[in-house]
């Protein structure tokens, strides 16, 4: 009965869908801002990346909103998960030898390859969202072939609020020292496609990056902590 | 031709996404789930959106699917 | 003397009066009895400064404004002297009490409001002030715990309900003339289509049906009365529920006009004439259900019902000389319910707050000057010549028989006889009759409860025999509605289809009673004998065997009980709880199952598609 | 209907049909769903659904990704940059969102002791 | 104007979001120092936040402050407008958000407290970007961490009841945000932009038909967040089970700004300046449905829940209407709500600590154990019912007043059925005051009132309550060119574009 109820809706929704799908054919989209971007992108943010300038500058406020999200749900989940939490000391069967030697050989190389997608975020696809998955990806083997290895508590909380607090000082900088506005781009843009250019960028990202995969490993740790 | 690929990818896509409506076992569903995301990865290169399909491949399909694996283990496997 | 000094004073003194309780109690008492006496002293003062207004505050853009005319000046005098008397009488009535701080506070919260709704010169201010007098009127009259919450709340519901229509009534006035006051909107109103008007007169109509307790509307009043403070009860009685009749005669006379207002309708169907009726029906069965009453104060509560119809009468008939009973009986019968409710008290007070008629009797001898009050009042309240209670009742009397209104007439005359009926037996089983023994040693009221029940003992005589005294101030009052003023003497009204002369009934009943003192003078001397000796013929009998007069009119009462019921009590009673059948059908579309949530959302979402889709809305 | 037109359709719909499939497929978990985690997976699949849709959206037949990786790439046919940018934060609040409510769900699970949504009524009207 | 440094006469709008935001990012490395300056932060944030946004009123009421973020024109950047409205609201949520941390700094004793005070800080935040922001993604994101914040804090107990609650707001929470993404995500393929004027500006010449169907997507999934009936069914759970100064804010602060967001979309984005008999019926019945709810409650915080749905509706009713007095008389009720029910909300809280219970029986004899609290307690209901010389007063009168300036026999039927609800909503909050001043507890009598630090907000609460209530032309001036930000889309077009 709820199942009969339920299509109908949905019928009902897809139908209003469909009419207003005829207005927006697929492939030919309306790219009147984003045109923009493209045609000035690299002059205005340095990045060869126009995701990445998109993200990071023009709408540099919703990135910012965005790792809050993130940042949220990490304190959250904590504080949902850590409520009379049992500190018992739990019986832990160590990992076998070779599980625990290739965790420990492909952890640095994971963190590496994360922090090489966050550093080039403005070059080549991917940044700080996706290297800090990837870093929190690694933390994530290290918890299942490695148990009973932890990261520490103090230390991710610290990068978390140094990662969020530059990114808010780098837009406050810019709205004090540089174009006046906040989040302003005020570094120089250097060479298009190099390393150091798109001004602060690299940093946001590099930022986002360890922020993102701190908090993604938390949650994860929190998650996993007392459910063996 | 590349059409004919992308709507196989589609269906692929909704077969998966159904098949996590049906499954009974939550560890398939989840994984039935993840599948989902990877497609919708793979479809958002297609769509020339590199920088989104690694964030939902590595986001959504890989960490999501840890996060409800680690969630179900915690709690009960079978939707009764 | 400017109208804002005085509500000023007015509200002032009640919140100083509240923190001077908290430093000590004498010093309250003192401060409320003369916050309250100077009121009395300073609206005096404004006889005669009729038309005076003063804007004193802009409210959203409104200008609110004060104004005096004859009628508030009426009803000012009566609400700030009946305050006074009530506050002198509380004085030892709430001693030892709790929260007496608090009961003063808002005793005189509630004067400072009445005599703001009467000097308002614009519908807000009217409002504002009947709004904190209503919450402030709640809080009292729940002051007594116990059953006092059940009475607290019906008033407070009907109250809202009254306020509510008041709301509407006067924010369409705003929203049609882009203004508020009383005076300007007189001048517009008139020229309003019948239908509106009559919208207006329904909705006013409505709220200040509530206060004056009219009949279908009118349960709330027993219960409150019964429960709330007895000095409070006075003045909740005497001036509180006639702010109705200020109210009545405020939409009817000043807003509307006499002409537009007696013109509403068509035939029997006539607006007035409605009211009339409802008027008559309201003193009739409220009168009879008094006299099934064994509670003191619900008996009383039950005749401010039946009397509240005299007054509503009066006013709805549209003459001047029903508009003059209606208004003189408003003010007779707060004089007169005042003194029956403070005698009541202070039989209440001596015997430890027992109500029940049933149980107590014979305390003529024990509390002399209550008796007096309670014989002085019901005098009133039947009207009995050479009472007050008499002169406006024949008012109404003679405009309902000159007016061609035999059956009015009638219906009122039989509210009289239940009056009489029933207040016999309040009397009795009050003051006359057998003393039960667990009395025998109360004592008498205290002065300052004395006080108040004498000054209004010798009010009513003096406004019996001397009607013209507030005649005068009616006379001005019915002049300011555009009426033909009455022909008034000091000693009544002159006029040509009959007229009223209390010197002559003076002295008839002058005569009388010096005939019957000199007949009684040459029998035999009477004897006083002591209770057991009247009757038991001198032996003495044991305390079991002592009958009290209980049930009294009990073949009668069983007789007309089964007509009697208070169906709109029951009615509401039955209204209340489908109201909350209702609710708890409605708050079970909140399952606390999220499937059923979602699906809400997402029909929400298919509702606002479809509509567009196949009505096009936007 | 020829085969020409098929494909005509599908080139027009068929991310469409993904996305939309994918969101009322969503939809219809969360509605008939009594499973707490299989609704939290209704969501996931609804999320995905909306993010393939924005991205869909923003594509331009031929388009090339909004990546100059090298200089001669001129920027006439990329694709729009403002849905993916758009879709990457999606994606992050999206992961935010589910790993709150599986949290919550486990600490349900700890005061119920099962995570049948009908069982889970004791706060209602 | 674009030349906009830290301060100009006043303080930048884009402060309010920045400073919280970098502080709730701070306070873990400060909780490290010491566990005693964390829950004074709040306070802090928000004096400083209320501060700046009693300083730009004088401007804003001469022409909007447009902030560019990062320097780029507003079609192509994202821009906060910093208008009557938004100054409005930021001044509103600062101010409760100020009173609240106060009264949080005793309240909140147990569970994980640092954590309380950056999820506050952040739930605040997002209701001061939704209200900032001219970016209709942007506004997305914000509500996203208004949203996330409240789902978590409503858990934060971590007892039954809270968990339960925030995972019922949280699945409805997330199926809203979701259709609202959809929303943005067609309007982006309509129009290719997604600045608020902008769209607006396009939006009018456009077909009807297609526009309407992202609008309704977007009114169902801010209509969540902003209580819409039936959309409601989490609010009476969530604000029941939460912390009472959490409470408090999601009454007072987070179904305003979803209601703000709503109409903000109605009016500016999609320029329904006529009134929608459509949201009008919604409002009474919403309205209607919350009063009715509430009034058989015997549990004190969910009859404040239902109560807030039933003021919502009245609050709809209001914009509805969208004259402007109809809408000035919206944003003057939101303002009631969020002192009064704010207020109830802070009292109940240490009353339900004080009882042990949140049953309104246990409050028999209350007026006796803690007066002051119950002297706040009554204000508010009677703030909340209109009562004069209370707040909610003059907001319901000039509601009621330019529902019957329209005129018809409809309006005034449905301002009967609006006036109906208030009696309702009077009868069951004099239930509550008789309870606690007129029925003997049968406890413990002995005083027992709130800390001093819970009671300086509630008589803050209670002061603003009175005076506004008797002169509201403290309000009246930002109100009225708030409501004409609102209704004058083609002003608000021209400062934002230029």
């Amino acid at each position: 009965m709820r199942s009969i109820i339920s299509i109908f809706l949905l019928v009902v929704i897809a139908w209003g869908m469909i009419t207003v799908l005829q207005e927006i054919p697929f492939g030919s989209s309306e790219t009147r801002v984003g045109q923009r971007y493209i045609d000035q992108g690299r002059e205005e943010t340095g990045a060869a990346n126009i995701v990445t300038s998109v993200v990071l500058n023009y709408r540099g406020f919703d990135t910012l909103g965005e790792i809050t999200v993130l940042f949220v749900a990490a304190i959250g989940l904590g504080a949902v998960l850590s409520t009379n939490r049992k500190k018992k000391k739990r019986e832990i069967e160590s990992a076998s030898l070779v599980l625990y030697t290739g965790c420990r050989f492909l952890f640095p190389l994971i963190l590496l390859f994360g922090a090489y997608i966050f550093i080039h975020g403005h070059l080549t696809p991917g940044g700080g969202f996706q290297g800090g998955a990837i870093v929190a990806s690694a933390f994530v083997l290290v918890y299942l072939g490695c148990r009973g290895r932890r990261i520490s508590e103090t230390g991710s909380k610290a990068v978390e609020s140094l990662g969020g607090l530059i990114f808010i000082g780098i837009g406050l900088a810019g709205l004090a020292v540089g174009g006046r506005y906040f989040l302003s781009n005020f570094l120089p843009k250097g060479e298009l496609n190099t390393l150091f250019s798109a001004g602060v960028i690299p940093i946001l990202y590099i930022a986002i990056g360890f922020k993102v995969g701190s908090e993604l490993a938390g949650v994860i740790d929190h998650l996993i902590e007392d459910s063996e | 031709m590349m059409i004919i690929v992308v709507s196989l990818f589609v269906l692929l896509m909704l077969v998966a996404a159904v098949a996590a409506l049906i499954f009974k076992d939550l560890m398939s569903a989840v994984i039935a789930a993840c599948m989902v995301s990877l497609i919708a990865s793979i479809l958002f290169y297609f769509l020339q959106a590199p920088d989104v399909a690694m964030a939902e491949a590595s986001i959504g399909a890989a960490l999501i699917t840890a996060v409800f694996i680690v969630a179900i283990r915690r709690t009960e496997r079978f939707e009764e | 003397m400017s109208l804002e000094l005085l509500l000023a004073a007015a509200f002032g003194g009640s919140l100083l009066t509240y923190l001077l309780g908290k430093i000590s109690s004498g010093l309250r008492d003192g401060f409320a009895v003369f916050v309250s006496v100077i009121l009395v002293a300073m609206i005096a003062g404004l006889y005669g400064k009729i038309g005076a207004v003063t804007s004193y505050y802009h409210f959203m853009g409104l200008e609110l404004t004060l104004r005096i005319s004859p009628l508030s000046w009426f009803f000012a005098m009566a609400v700030s002297t009946l305050g006074a008397l009530s506050v002198i009488f509380s004085l030892s009535y709430m001693r030892d009490r709790e929260r007496t701080d608090f009961y003063y506070l808002m005793m005189l919260l509630i004067n400072a409001s009445m005599l703001g709704i009467v000097f308002s010169g614009d519908l807000v201010s009217f409002f504002i002030f009947w709004e904190m007098m209503s919450w402030s009127t709640f809080l009292l009259i729940s002051y007594n715990r116990g059953s006092a919450l059940a009475a607290g709340m019906k008033y407070i519901v009907f109250s809202i309900i009254g306020s509510m229509a008041m709301l509407i009534g006067m924010l369409s006035l705003y929203a049609v003339y882009q203004t508020v006051n009383i005076y300007m909107l007189s001048n517009l109103v008139s020229s309003a289509s019948p239908g509106y008007l009559l919208f207006l007169l329904i909705v006013f109509g409505t709220a200040f049906a509530i206060k004056n307790a009219i009949m279908p509307l009118h349960t709330w009043l027993p219960d409150a009365y019964a429960e709330a403070p007895s000095p409070f009860t006075a003045v909740l009685s005497g001036m509180l529920t006639r702010m109705g009749v200020y109210g009545f005669l405020m939409i009817m006379y000043v807003i509307i006009g006499s002409v537009q207002t007696l013109n509403m309708g068509y035939g029997l169907l006539k607006f007035n004439y409605i009211l009339a009726w409802l008027g008559a029906v309201t003193i009739v069965i409220p009168t009879f259900i008094a006299m099934l009453q064994n509670d003191a104060k619900k008996l009383l509560a039950w005749h401010g019902i039946g009397q509240g119809g005299y007054m509503v009468l009066g006013i709805a008939y549209g003459t001047n000389l029903g508009l003059a009973g209606g208004i003189f009986h408003t003010l007779n019968h707060a004089i007169y319910i005042v003194l029956l409710f403070m005698s009541v008290a202070a039989v209440q007070y001596r015997t430890g707050g027992e109500r029940d008629l049933n149980s107590m009797g014979g305390l003529i001898k024990k509390m002399p000057i209550a008796f007096i009050g309670a014989l002085f009042g019901i005098s009133g309240l039947i009207g009995l010549p050479l009472t007050n209670g008499f002169v406006s009742k024949w008012l109404i009397y003679k405009t309902l028989i000159l007016n061609g209104s035999p059956f009015l007439a009638f219906t009122a005359l039989i509210g009289t006889w239940g009056t009489i009926l029933s207040v016999y037996k309040f009397l009795h089983n009050l003051f006359l009759g057998q003393l039960p023994e667990k009395y025998k040693d109360i004592k008498k009221s205290p002065v300052n409860m004395q006080i108040p029940i004498v000054i209004l003992s010798l009010t009513i005589l003096l406004f019996g025999i001397l009607p013209g005294l507030p005649l005068k101030v009616i006379n001005s009052i019915i002049a300011s509605f555009g009426f033909k003023s009455l022909n008034v003497t000091l000693w009544g009204i002159v006029s040509e289809t009959g007229s009223l002369n209390t010197i002559n009934l003076f002295a008839a009943i002058l005569t009388g009673c010096v005939i019957i003192w000199l007949i009684l003078k040459t029998g035999p001397k009477s004897v006083s004998a002591s209770q057991e000796n009247t009757y038991a013929a001198g032996a003495s009998i044991p305390e079991g065997k002592y009958h009290y007069t209980v049930d009294f009119y009990n073949p009668f009462y069983r007789m007309i009980k089964p007509y009697l019921k208070d169906f709109m009590d029951i009615f509401y009673f039955k209204l209340a709880g489908w109201t909350q059948t209702l609710c708890n059908i409605v708050r079970k579309t909140y399952t606390g199952y999220v499937g059923h949530y979602v699906t809400y959302i997402v029909l929400f979402l298919a509702v606002l598609i479809f509509m567009q889709l196949k009505w096009s809305l936007w | 209907m020829d085969i020409q037109g098929v494909i005509h359709f599908m080139q027009n719909y068929t991310y469409y049909i993904g996305a939309f499939g994918l969101i009322f497929i969503g939809l219809f978990i969360m509605l008939v769903k009594r499973n707490l985690i299989k609704v939290i997976l209704g969501l996931s699949i609804l999320e995905t659904g909306v993010n393939l849709f924005l991205v869909s959206v923003g594509y331009i037949s031929k388009g090339t990704a909004p990546i100059f990786s090298n200089a001669s790439i001129e920027g006439k046919s990329m694709v729009d940059p403002v849905p993916q940018a758009l879709v990457l934060t999606a994606i992050v609040i999206g992961v935010a969102v589910l790993a709150l409510a599986l949290s919550l769900a486990v600490r349900l699970y700890q005061h119920y002791g099962t995570l049948d949504l009908r069982q889970i009524r004791e706060q209602r009207w | 104007m674009n030349d906009f440094g830290l301060f100009l006469n006043g303080i930048n709008p884009v402060l309010f979001i920045v400073v919280p935001l970098g502080f709730a990012f701070g306070i873990p490395l400060l909780g490290m120092i010491s566990k005693k300056i964390v829950k004074w932060v709040p306070v802090f944030v928000y004096s400083f936040v209320l501060v700046g946004a009693l300083s730009n009123i004088p401007d804003v009421l001469d022409k909007p402050i447009i902030i560019q973020i990062g320097g780029f024109v507003p079609p192509f950047g994202i821009n906060l407008v910093a208008g009557p409205v938004g100054i409005l609201f930021s001044a509103l949520i600062a101010f409760a958000g100020l009173m609240v941390s106060i009264y949080a700094v005793v309240y909140i004793k147990e569970g994980p407290e640092v954590r309380y005070h950056i999820l506050y800080l952040l739930l605040l935040t997002g209701a001061m970007g939704v209200v900032l922001t001219g970016d209709i993604f942007n506004l997305f994101v914000f509500f996203e961490i208004l949203c996330i914040s409240s789902y978590t804090l409503v858990g934060y107990f971590g007892n039954k009841s809270g968990i339960e609650s925030a995972v019922k707001y949280l699945i409805q929470g997330a199926i809203g945000s979701s259709l609202l993404l959809i929303g943005i995500g067609l309007l982006y393929g309509l129009f290719g932009t997604l600045n608020m004027a902008d769209l607006a500006r396009q939006i009018s010449s456009a077909d009807p038909v297609t526009v309407f169907i992202p609008m309704a997507l977007m009114i169902t999934g801010l209509g969540v967040e902003a209580a819409l009936f039936p959309l409601n069914a989490w609010l009476p759970d969530a604000h029941s089970s939460a912390p009472s100064s959490i409470s408090a804010i999601l009454s007072g602060i987070a179904i305003e700004v979803g209601l703000y967001a709503v109409i903000r979309i109605l009016f500016t984005i999609f320029g329904i300046s006529d009134f929608i008999m459509f949201f009008v019926f919604l409002g009474v019945l919403t309205l209607l449905i919350g009063e009715m709810c509430a009034f058989s409650q015997n549990n004190i915080k969910r009859m404040l829940a239902y109560s807030s749905i039933g003021q919502i509706g009245l609050m709809v009713f209001a914009f509805a209407i969208a004259t402007s007095h109809a809408v000035a008389g919206g944003l003057f009720q939101m303002i009631s709500h969020t002192l009064g029910k704010g207020l109830l909300f802070m009292a109940a809280g240490y009353m339900i600590i004080r009882s042990g219970s949140m049953k309104t029986a246990s409050f028999e004899g209350m007026g006796k154990r803690m007066p002051l609290t119950c002297v706040a307690f009554t204000i508010g209901a009677f703030s909340i019912v209109g009562l004069p010389p209370f707040i909610g007063f003059p907001s319901k009168f000039l509601i009621i007043q330019s529902a019957l300036a329209k005129g018809t026999v409809l309006f005034t039927i449905l301002t009967g059925l609006v006036l109906m609800g208030t009696v309702i909503e009077g009868a069951y909050f004099f239930r509550i005051v008789q309870v606690i001043y007129f029925k003997k507890g049968n406890g413990d009598s002995e005083r027992n009132e709130a800390p001093i630090a819970a009671l300086i907000p509630m008589f803050l609460f209670t002061a603003v309550i009175i005076i506004i209530g008797i002169y509201p032309k403290f309000v009246l001036g930002i109100l009225d060119s708030a409501a004409s930000e609102l209704l004058n889309q083609i002003d608000y077009i021209r400062s934002v574009l230029g």
